[in-house]
C-alpha cells in the first residue's frame, strides 16, 4: 500500500510493505509499531531508534505530537491523490468556515451580527469555559452569516456556533 | 491535634492537603460537587459530602453548606485550599462564629490583605515600597476610574479588588479602549469572585514577579522561607515557576524577605502567606499584594527548604510555635514547577475537556507529581484547567531544567489536550535556560515554534511515518468491518489485546 | 561525557539509568526481549533493539549479543543495572576487550567479591570480620559440603556463590536434611545464575542485615553513603530497607563505613558497591558479601544523602573524581523503601501475572516511585516479581512510616495481585514501628492477620457492603443479558461509560 | 433483593432498596457506589464515609481487599439460601480439590505419585515462575489422583495440574 504523506510542503512517499517493513522515500526501513495501552499514543522502533507519539485525527489531517512537537500531516493514499489532482486538484478552497465550539461552556457574547464582513483573527464568539473567557477568532477574512447562538446560552463541544463565507 | 479536618476544596490542592492530614493521622472530610464524585479528594478522604451541583456558586462556594456539613460530621477545623472561599473574610468569621478552626489568617488580616486597596494603604503605613495606583477606598465607579487613570499613566493594568491569578486583569494601552476593558474585566471578576469591583494600577515594564513565602505564628512569631520566580506568565497566570530566583542574590533575598515579614506584621499575620512583589531590572521592588493562603506554587518551596508549608499551617493552626527559627531555614538545590494546563497550546490555549481514558505520571529521583487526574476522570468545564503541578528538584538550575525535560517528555495525558508542549518549547528556550525572563517574555518574545512562519521541523519523516501507519491501520480497519470476518486475523497484533480486554 | 550508552537491563532499574542518562543530556539505547516490546525502557530510550526470546537465557544474558549491538550502535558505555550481567567477570572483561566502558568496577574486583569464598578469604586479610563457613575454594561437591556442615554447626545456610537476592540460598537445621536443600538450591542457583555452586554458612541469630554503600573512584578516594537496614526479608529476599538504620548509632556507623571502606579498596574498588554485613544484638557485625554493583535499595540512601547514586556512577566510570569527600555527606530524615511484587500476600505469596488494566501511582510530597509499570502493560511470569518501588522520605522515622501508610493506601494496581497488603500490615506493626526486628522477624513473628486463627475484622459490615452490590450487580447484568434491550437503561450509571468509551 | 451475606461466622443480611439505599441487618444506610475506571476498584460513599476497595470474584466467594485488609466474603440470594437449606444444607463438602496452577511457569518437580496419601500442608508440585521455585501445597488430606503434568512441562494459568480426594 502507497501513500503519499505531507508535511507543510514536504512530500514523502511512504510504503507499507508488510507488518515489519515500511519504505520513505524509496528507502526501506525495519519497523516496529506498536499502541500504548489501546491508545492514540503509539511506539515506534523504526530502524533502532525508539520514538513514541501521540496521533490526534483532524479534520483533514493528522496531528503528530512527537518529542514536545507538533506537526500537522496529510496522507493520501496515492492512488487516489493521482486520480483526483487529474480531476483538478483543490476543490473546496475557500469555502465556507463553520465555527465549531471546542469546548462545552456558556456564550458571555457575540459581538458580531449576520451578514457583517470580518477581518482574519477578528473575535466571533466569547465563551467562558473553566472560568476562563476564551475570544474566538475568525481564520480569514469573509462575511458572518447563521449565527445560531446567543449570549447567555450554553453550548456543547463542537456545537455549530456560526458560520464565515 | 485535630479532631477531624475539612477540606473545603477540589483537585490537586484538596488532595496535597489530604494528604498531609493524613500523614498526622487527623481523620479527614471531603466536599465534592456533582461534578465531582469521581474525584481523587472524595476518594482519599475518610468522609465525603455532596454539596450541590456543578457550578461553584453552587457548590464550592456555599460558604452555609460547608460551615453546616463541618458542625453535623464534628470537624473541628477547616483547610480552604486557595482560590473559592480561601479569602473570603466572611467565610473565615462565620468558622470562627461556628467553634471551627478556620486554617489561614485571622478574618481582619484577610480583610486587610484581600482587598488589595486597603493592603496597599496597610504596608505603605509600614513604609513598604508600592506600585502607583489607585489607592483609594474600594468601589469606584468606571467613571471614577476612567478619570483617574491618566494619573497614573499608560500602560497601566486594571485588577480585580477580590482578585488573584489573573482572573478579572486586564491591561490597558489607552483611554479609548479602557471602557471596554473595565467592562470585561468586572464581568470576569464577578463570574470568578462574584465581587465584580476593580482597581487600577501602573504597569512595571520589565518587571520580574518575586514572592516571599510566609510562616507566622500565633505567638508574634514570623520568618520567611526564601523566594519564588513566577515572571512566567500567560495572560496573567503563572505557568512555571522556580526556587530561589536565577535573578536573585543573598542580599537581596535578606532585604525582601525581611520587608516581607514586616509587611505581614502589620496586619498581625498568622499562618502561611506570601508577598507578591515586582522587581525592575535595577531590582528595586515594589509591593503588589499579599495571598492570604496557601499558594499554588509552594511545592517548589517545599523541594528547596525540606518544610513541609501544609503541615506547618495546620501545626499553626493548632496553636503551635513555629518549628523553624529564620536561622534554620537553608535553600538546597534548586525547584521548578511547571503546571499542567487542560489547554491546547496549538489552538490559542483553548480549555480542552473530556474523559482522560490515560494517564502516565513521570516518577522516579527529584520528582514530584501533584495532582487529582488519573486514567478514567473526567475534566468539566466547571473548573480551573489547572490538572496537574509537575515539580522537580536539582542539585543545580541546570541539572533541574534537565529533570524538568526527561518529565515531560515522560509524562503521558491522553483524552484532553495539554500545555505540556508548551513547557518543552520552555525548557528548551535558551533565554529561559539562561534564566533570562521578565514577564512579558510569554506574550512579547515566545511562541509555540510549529506556529511560526519559518518553522523548523525536526523529525518530519518520523512524524510522517506514524500518522501514515496509524492512517493506513484506520483504513484497514475500515474494510475490515465490511469483511467482518477476517477480523481476527489482522497483522496489526496491536488492536487485538486491548480491544478484547474491554469487550 | 560518553557518546552513547547501553543500559543492559529491563524493568525498573533500567528505567532509572535512563533517567540518569537522559538528566546528562547522553543518548540511550535499550535492550528487550520479546516479551519487553512494550516496556518502559524500551519506550524511553532513544533506541532500542530486539535480543531474542523471552527466556533470560536467550535474550538479557546473551552477553556476546549486547556487546555486538553495542558496538553496532556505537554505544561507548554500558550500565548492567542489577542481576543479569551485572556481576559476571567475564561480562566486564568482555566490554573492556571491545573498548567499551563497563560502568562498574574492574573485572578483577567483581571477580574476587563476586565468588562469595575468594571474598571472604579477601576481606579477612584486610582483618574484617567474617561469618563462619566453607571458606576454601569454590566448586566443594556435596559430600565436601556434607562432610564440612557439623564443623560449622546447625543451623547454618547454603548460598549461592554466584548468587544475591536469595536465590539458591536454603537454611539447613540438620545433617539430615540437607542433601534435598542442596539439590534444590542448586537447581534454583543453576536457573537464576548459570552457576550450580554453592558454600555454607553459619547462620547469625537475631542478626540485622546491615549493609554500607560504597562510592569510590579512580584515584584511590573512597567514602560510604552510610548504611540501611534491610533485615525484613521473606525467604532471603528484601522487601522494606531503610536508611538510617533504627538500630544504629553515630559511632557504630562511623566504624562500620570506615571497615567497608577497606574491604572495598582490599580489591581495589571502582564506582559503586556494598558491602553487607550481619549485625548480632550485640552490635557485633560481620561481613557477608559485596555487592559489586548498583543495588535495589539504592534509592533510601538517595534521599537521605542527596547523592544521585547512578549519576555518580557514571561520573565515576567516565574517569571524574568523587563529588564528594567524607565530610560532605550528612544524613538528613529518614527514608523507607517497600518493593511491591506481584505476589498473592493471601496465597503463599505465589507470583501474579497477567495484564495491568490500570495503574495509579501515589504522588506529592515525599514520595518517589521507581517502576516500569503503568496501566496496559503486561507483567510476564519470566522475570523477577518485583514490579515497583515506593520509596518515601520524611523528617523523622516516624513521618516517614506514617507517609508510607498513605502512600501504600493510595496505591492502586489491577490486573496483578501485589504484595501492598503485606506492607500496609508491617507499617502497622508495633514491632516495625519500635524498630524492634531483625532478619527472621517476617517468617517467625509475623503473619498476615486474615490468616491468623483468632483474626480481627475491622469493617465487616462495609466489606459485606462492598460484596454484596457487586454480586448484585453481577446478576443484574446476567439477567440483562438475557433481557438484551433493556441494558441501556440499567440504573448502574457505573457500568454504561466506560464500556461505551472501549467499545 | 435481599441477600444473605457471611463473613467468617458472621451473617448480614443486606437488602438492595433502590440504587441510592442500602439496609444492612435493617439498618437503611444512603450509599453511593462507583466503580474507578471500570475496573473492580470500588468507591462507595456510605452515610457520608468513604470508602475503596478491590472486589475479586473467587470460585465460590468474593475477596474484598479494604483498607489494606482482606475479606473473604459470601453472598447468597436470600430465597435460594432459603430453599438449599430446605432442601438439606452443604452438598459438596469433602469433594474432589483440583490443583490449578495459580500462573503461568514450569513445572519443576511432582514429588507425589497418583494413588499416594498426602497431609494437608504437603507439597504437591514445584512450579518455576518469576525465577522463583514456589511450592503448591496440598489444602487438606487425602489421595493424589489424576497427576496431568510432568517435571519440564510448561503450563498455562488456571490449567488443571492433579486432583486430591
Amino acid at each position: 500500500m502507497k501513500y503519499v504523506t505531507t508535511i507543510d510542503d514536504k512530500e514523502f512517499t511512504v510504503e507499507i510493505i508488510d507488518e515489519r517493513h515500511i519504505s520513505i522515500n524509496d528507502k526501506m526501513m525495519e519497523v516496529d509499531f506498536q499502541s500504548i495501552s489501546g491508545q492514540p499514543v503509539y511506539s515506534m522502533v523504526i530502524d533502532g531508534k525508539s520514538y513514541e507519539a501521540y496521533v490526534y485525527e483532524g479534520e483533514d489531517d493528522w496531528q503528530v505530537l512527537l518529542l514536545g512537537r507538533q506537526y500537522p500531516v496529510k496522507v493520501e493514499d496515492e492512488r487516489e491523490k493521482r486520480l483526483k489532482s487529474a480531476a483538478g486538484g483543490k476543490a473546496q478552497a475557500g469555502g465556507e468556515f463553520q465555527l465549531k465550539s471546542p469546548m462545552p461552556g456558556l456564550v458571555v457574547a457575540v459581538p458580531v451580527e449576520e451578514g457583517q464582513p470580518v477581518e482574519k483573527g477578528q473575535v466571533l464568539v466569547i465563551l467562558e469555559s473553566m472560568k476562563m473567557q476564551n475570544e474566538l477568532k475568525s481564520p480569514r477574512a469573509g462575511k458572518v452569516e447563521r449565527i445560531k447562538v446567543k449570549a447567555g446560552e450554553s453550548v456543547e463541544q463542537k456545537q455549530t456556533l456560526l458560520s464565515v463565507v | 491535634m485535630f479532631k477531624k479536618i475539612l477540606v473545603a476544596n477540589r483537585g490537586e490542592i484538596a488532595v496535597r492537603i489530604l494528604r498531609a492530614c493524613r500523614e498526622f493521622g487527623i481523620p479527614t472530610v471531603a466536599i465534592f460537587s456533582e461534578a465531582d464524585r469521581n474525584a481523587l479528594h472524595v476518594r482519599y478522604a475518610d468522609e465525603a459530602y455532596l454539596l450541590g451541583p456543578a457550578p461553584s456558586r453552587e457548590s464550592y462556594l456555599r460558604a452555609d453548606k460547608i460551615i453546616d456539613i463541618a458542625r453535623k460530621c464534628g470537624a473541628d477545623a477547616i483547610h480552604p485550599g486557595y482560590g473559592f472561599l480561601a479569602e473570603r473574610e466572611a467565610f473565615a468569621a462565620a468558622c470562627m462564629d461556628a467553634g471551627i478552626t478556620f486554617i489561614g489568617p485571622k478574618p481582619s488580616a484577610i480583610a486587610a490583605m484581600g482587598d488589595k486597596m486597603t493592603a496597599r494603604n496597610t504596608v505603605m503605613a509600614a513604609s513598604v515600597p508600592v506600585v502607583p495606583g489607585t489607592e483609594g477606598k474600594g468601589g469606584m465607579t468606571d467613571d471614577d476610574l476612567l478619570a483617574f487613570a491618566p494619573k497614573i499613566g499608560f500602560p497601566l493594568l486594571i485588577k480585580a479588588s477580590a482578585g488573584g491569578g489573573g482572573k478579572g486583569m486586564r491591561e490597558v494601552a489607552s483611554l479609548e479602549e479602557m471602557p471596554a476593558l473595565l467592562a470585561s474585566a468586572r464581568r470576569e471578576a464577578e463570574s470568578a469572585f462574584g465581587d465584580g469591583n476593580v482597581y487600577l494600577e501602573k504597569l512595571v515594564e520589565g518587571a520580574r514577579h518575586i514572592e516571599i513565602q510566609i510562616l507566622a505564628d500565633q505567638y508574634g512569631n514570623a520568618i520567611y522561607l526564601g523566594e519564588r520566580d513566577c515572571s512566567i506568565q500567560r495572560r496573567h497566570q503563572k505557568l512555571i515557576e522556580e526556587a530561589p530566583s536565577p535573578f536573585m542574590d543573598e542580599e537581596l533575598r535578606q532585604k525582601m524577605g525581611t520587608v516581607a515579614v514586616k509587611a505581614a506584621q502589620s496586619v498581625e499575620y498568622v499562618n502561611a502567606g506570601t508577598i507578591e512583589f515586582l522587581v525592575d531590572k535595577d531590582k528595586n521592588f515594589y509591593f503588589l499584594e499579599m495571598n492570604t493562603r496557601l499558594q499554588v506554587e509552594h511545592p517548589v518551596t517545599e523541594l528547596v527548604t525540606g518544610v513541609d508549608i501544609v503541615a506547618e499551617q495546620i501545626r499553626i493552626a493548632r496553636g503551635r510555635q513555629l518549628s523553624y527559627k529564620q536561622e534554620d531555614v537553608h535553600l538546597r538545590g534548586h525547584a521548578i514547577e511547571c503546571r499542567v494546563n487542560a489547554e491546547d497550546p496549538y489552538n490559542g490555549f483553548l480549555p480542552s475537556t473530556g474523559l482522560v481514558t490515560l494517564s502516565i505520571v513521570p516518577t522516579g529521583p527529584g520528582v514530584r507529581v501533584d495532582t487529582s487526574v488519573y486514567s478514567g476522570i473526567e475534566i468539566s468545564p466547571f473548573y480551573d484547567p489547572m490538572i496537574a503541578k509537575l515539580i522537580v528538584w536539582g542539585e543545580t538550575r541546570g541539572q533541574a531544567i534537565l529533570r524538568m525535560r526527561r518529565a515531560l517528555e515522560e509524562y503521558r495525558i491522553v483524552g484532553v489536550r495539554t500545555n505540556i508542549p508548551f513547557h518543552q518549547t520552555m525548557m528548551d528556550s535558551p533565554r529561559f535556560m539562561g534564566g533570562q525572563y521578565d514577564t512579558r517574555f510569554v506574550e512579547e518574545r515566545f511562541s509555540m515554534p510549529e506556529l511560526d512562519e519559518e518553522r523548523v521541523m525536526h523529525h518530519p519523516e518520523i512524524a510522517a511515518a506514524f500518522a501514515t501507519l496509524v492512517a493506513h491501520h484506520e483504513a484497514q480497519r475500515s474494510s475490515e468491518f465490511v469483511m467482518r470476518n477476517e477480523r481476527d486475523t489482522s497483522n496489526w497484533k496491536w488492536v487485538g489485546r486491548w480491544e478484547r480486554l474491554h469487550r
